[in-house]
């Protein structure tokens, strides 16, 4: 495959995942491998069980039963050490309404142990196109503004797992394109990216594979697949 | 698995100890009642002691059984034991208002007065407090993990908390209030001990028959719950 | 679940006795008579009898010689004569007692030869309504509910042992 | 190290954005002195009843304002999501716990170092020679509170119904230090020697101690449930 060029080893591994709330079961022995390099695209039908999946991974839930490993660790005794390495792109903005742009960011970044310079900050808030806010406090962004800057902590943290829950949701065109850029450049440098996603057009741009979640099963397909097919579920 | 072999264990023994605390109750309350001899100086009003210290007793004994159970559980995560966490609770809240319920009975000829600012008494009202904060918190969560844990957490903090409490109420009792109540050590005769040695082991079984009933319950009701829920989204699905 | 009625019904019979014991003793040694009904009597010993001891009608034990005193209810009134000791001083004038001992028609004394507070048999009977009563519903409760929902679990169609762990 | 950076990045956080929005310790600072305001006009003010309820309006007060400051702490976490952010964090949680405390803890103080003075004004307290021991109370008693407070605010937070719970969980588990704090309160207030009270001061620093060290180490269990 193209894009193993880095290491035989998946960068996501889940075995038989079972994960159910109260009485409802959500995913049901979900089994998924996902490795460096690869953007895995996540399709299904709304309450199917996707952002489950993608919080299990970001070690945010723990599964029902099966088991998974991020990076050849085991996720759910070596959690620090997993969550080193991850970075979770949510519904939430994780953003503080009284702190600026840069505050948040150097925020966000500083606690996790690492000081990154204005100028650092800056290329980063330039690559996804808000640079011109960054003295301005978050409360006034907007939805959109709002998940570039996700991306630009995405940019900087540089994980080896990224998630993005519905990626391209609240994005204008240019944004699509600013985020499938900027999905190239980490699977370049060999980071994981596992999206959900209900846009088949931008992801089929980006995608190396896709998998389908339905009635808490997962099938998978090749990207041409998913383009021809008439439907998904 | 772990979960129908423990359900298994509780529903093969539990009849064992409802047994011997049916007859160790049986026996208690007809020496208590019957044959023991009324106190040197409360008279016949000593029988409450029967009933009311084995009550205050297993209200401690649910207490910290419930305070082991959520170091249990936030240890191994198992929603049995979660289920126990919640048994127990419920049993404690049961125990700790019977004993303030006789207490406060007993008060009245002893002391001359339905309720004192006595330590055990109020430590003993502070823990009911925090048992019911306890069980309102468990309904005002949804999620399962999140529920235990969070429960799991009150539990551990309020038995920390429990021995200050009863130690600075101790200290402002002495400061405020040195003499006009005193709790006169009740002077235990032989023939008074049987019936209060056979209640106090028969009500402290009881409880622990009571808590695998309950935890089985509560089990039992979370699976039931969960097996229409997967037949109902089978029946969507 | 008919076996489990069966067990209830046998637990409240055995607790059912055991109540039966405690009004029956109750009945024989605690329960009191008032002077009324004594001096209506002929003469007996084991009565007890209970009344206030009447103001002005108290006389100290000097060595040797006995307690004399009037117990009075509702304007009837007996003379007593106790020759034990007071060793609880709970002989006081206007204090409502319960002596127990002999009844002298002939003399129209009563011989007491035990004294003995107010039994207060309302708030040990409260104490043990109020907590065993409850028990035994919230037992029964929960002992029911585990029996209905085994049954229920068994009718249930997609049973797996090892669902909920 | 990295653990102490944890907690700094998370102070500067919480006191950055209430320097600039005021929120907290301006809805702190108004509640209580209605609070003072409604004592005022309960009771009656004679110097005799003063000396004996003063230590009580006190610390009803500052619980009061407690209540309304720490029970809003953590809602500055979840209405972005941020507990999510912090779940996700390769960080020891302990330390989070650490910085919000601090954060809370200067919060608290600051209400009750400008509150002080209204009551010395309000009341015509005769103070100025008990300063250092009051000072002191104020400190130990307002560490045990918040660190009780911070924990359940975390806890809460999250729970349906979250306003009721808070005074509820949190109230009765710091009978000691109200105990504790006003019986100090009245010794300092009325002159007694620092050695006649002291002991409470002791009871609240063995609370402070063990529910400082309890929390940190089960915060763990309420972002990693």
């Amino acid at each position: 495959m193209r894009f193993s060029q880095l290491s035989d080893m998946n960068a996501i591994l889940g075995s038989s995942l079972s994960k159910s709330f109260q009485h409802y079961q959500v995913l049901k022995e979900v089994s998924v491998e996902i490795q460096q390099g690869e953007c895995y695209a996540l399709f299904g039908p709304n309450g199917a069980g996707k952002t489950t999946l993608l919080r299990i991974f970001a070690t945010l839930h723990r599964p029902t039963s099966g088991r998974f490993e991020i990076m050849g660790m085991d996720g759910s005794r070596d959690r620090v050490k997993v969550r080193n390495t991850i970075y979770l792109i949510g519904h939430g903005s994780y953003l503080y309404d009284d702190l600026s742009v840069k505050e948040n960011i150097q925020f966000a970044i500083g606690i996790r142990g690492w000081n990154p310079t204005d100028g650092e900050i800056k290329k980063a808030l330039d690559q996804v196109g808000i640079g011109r806010f960054s003295r301005l406090r978050s409360r006034y962004l907007s939805a959109g503004m709002k998940k570039r800057l996700s991306i630009a902590k995405a940019l900087l943290i540089r994980p080896k797992v990224l998630f993005l829950d519905e990626g391209y949701a609240s994005l204008d065109e240019r944004g699509v394109d600013m985020m499938n850029e900027c999905i190239r450049t980490f699977t370049k440098a060999g980071t994981a990216v596992l999206m959900t996603t209900h846009d088949r057009g931008p992801t089929a741009e980006v995608a190396h594979r896709v998998g389908v979640l339905n009635r808490s099963a997962l099938t998978e397909m090749t990207v041409k697949e998913m383009v021809a097919a008439d439907a998904l579920f | 698995m772990v979960a129908t072999h423990f359900i298994g264990k509780l529903r093969k023994f539990e009849k064992w100890f409802g047994i011997v605390a049916g007859v160790l109750i049986a026996v208690g309350l007809y020496t208590g009642l019957v044959t023991s001899s009324p106190d040197y100086y409360q008279g016949e009003v000593v029988r409450i002691m029967y009933i009311h210290v084995p009550f205050a007793q297993t209200a401690m004994l649910a207490y910290s059984s419930l305070f082991l159970c959520s170091i249990w559980y936030l240890w191994k995560r198992e929603s049995v034991v979660d289920n126990a966490c919640h048994a127990a609770a419920g049993l404690s809240l049961f125990f700790t208002a019977g004993g303030l319920l006789t207490g406060s009975i007993w008060g009245k000829p002893t002391w001359n007065a339905w309720w004192v600012w006595d330590p055990r008494l109020t430590s003993f009202a502070i823990m009911f407090l925090t048992l019911v904060g306890y069980l309102m918190l468990r309904t005002f969560l949804d999620d399962k993990e999140k529920r235990a844990t969070f429960s799991a957490i009150l539990a551990i903090i309020g038995f920390i908390d429990l021995p200050i409490i009863h130690f600075s109420v101790e200290w402002w009792r002495s400061l405020h209030q040195p003499l006009s109540v005193s709790t006169r050590g009740v002077s235990i005769a032989p023939d008074m001990l049987i019936p209060f040695t056979l209640m106090s082991f028969g009500v402290g079984l009881l409880f622990t028959y009571m808590l695998m009933v309950r935890t089985q319950m509560l089990y039992l009701e979370h699976l039931l719950e969960a097996k229409q829920g997967r037949l109902l989204n089978e029946g969507q699905g | 679940m008919r076996a489990f009625y069966i067990r209830w019904v046998i637990l409240l019979a055995i607790f059912g006795g055991i109540a039966g014991l405690g009004g029956l003793r109750y009945i024989r040694e605690v329960k009191t008579i008032s002077p009324k009904d004594v001096m209506a009597q002929s003469s007996v010993a084991g009565v007890r009898l209970m009344g206030m001891i009447e103001a002005g009608s108290f006389i100290k034990a000097l060595a040797g010689e006995p307690f004399r005193f009037n117990l009075s209810e509702k304007g009837e009134k007996v003379a007593v004569v106790f020759s034990g000791e007071d060793t609880d001083s709970l002989l006081r004038e206007l204090k409502t007692i319960v002596v127990v001992g002999r009844w002298d028609r002939e003399a129209g004394v009563f011989h007491a030869s035990e004294i003995a507070l107010v039994p207060n048999y309302g708030f040990i009977t409260s104490a043990y309504v109020f907590s065993l009563v409850p028990l035994g519903f919230f037992l029964f409760y929960m002992e029911r509910r585990v029996a209905l929902l085994y049954v229920m679990i068994k009718e249930e169609k997609a049973y797996q042992a090892e669902t909920g762990q | 190290m990295h653990f102490f950076s944890v907690i700094r990045w998370i102070a500067w956080k919480d006191l950055l954005s209430e320097y600039r929005n005021r929120e907290n310790i301006s809805s702190m600072f108004f509640f209580a002195l209605n609070v003072i305001l409604i004592f005022s006009f309960s009771f009656s003010l004679d110097p005799v009843t003063i000396k004996e309820i003063m230590p009580g309006i006190i610390w009803v007060a500052f619980g009061f304002t407690a209540i309304i400051g720490l029970g809003k702490s953590f809602l500055i976490e979840v209405n972005n999501d941020c507990m999510e952010y912090f779940q996700t964090l390769p960080v020891p949680k302990g330390a989070i716990y650490l910085g919000k405390f601090l954060g809370n803890l200067l919060f608290m103080l600051t209400v009750e170092v400008i509150l002080f003075p209204l009551f010395v004004l309000f009341f015509n307290l005769d103070i100025l020679d008990q300063l250092l021991p009051l000072l002191l109370i104020s400190a130990v008693a307002t560490i045990g509170l918040s660190a009780l407070g911070t924990l359940f605010s975390a806890l809460t937070v999250q729970v349906r119904a979250r306003e009721v719970m808070f005074p509820i969980l949190l109230l009765p588990l710091s009978v000691p230090i109200f105990i504790g704090a006003v019986e100090a309160t009245r010794g300092a207030l009325s002159g007694d020697a620092f050695s006649m009270y002291s002991h409470w001061i002791e009871l609240l620093l063995v609370f402070d101690v063990i529910f400082v060290i309890v929390s940190f180490w089960i915060f763990e269990f309420i972002l990693d449930y």
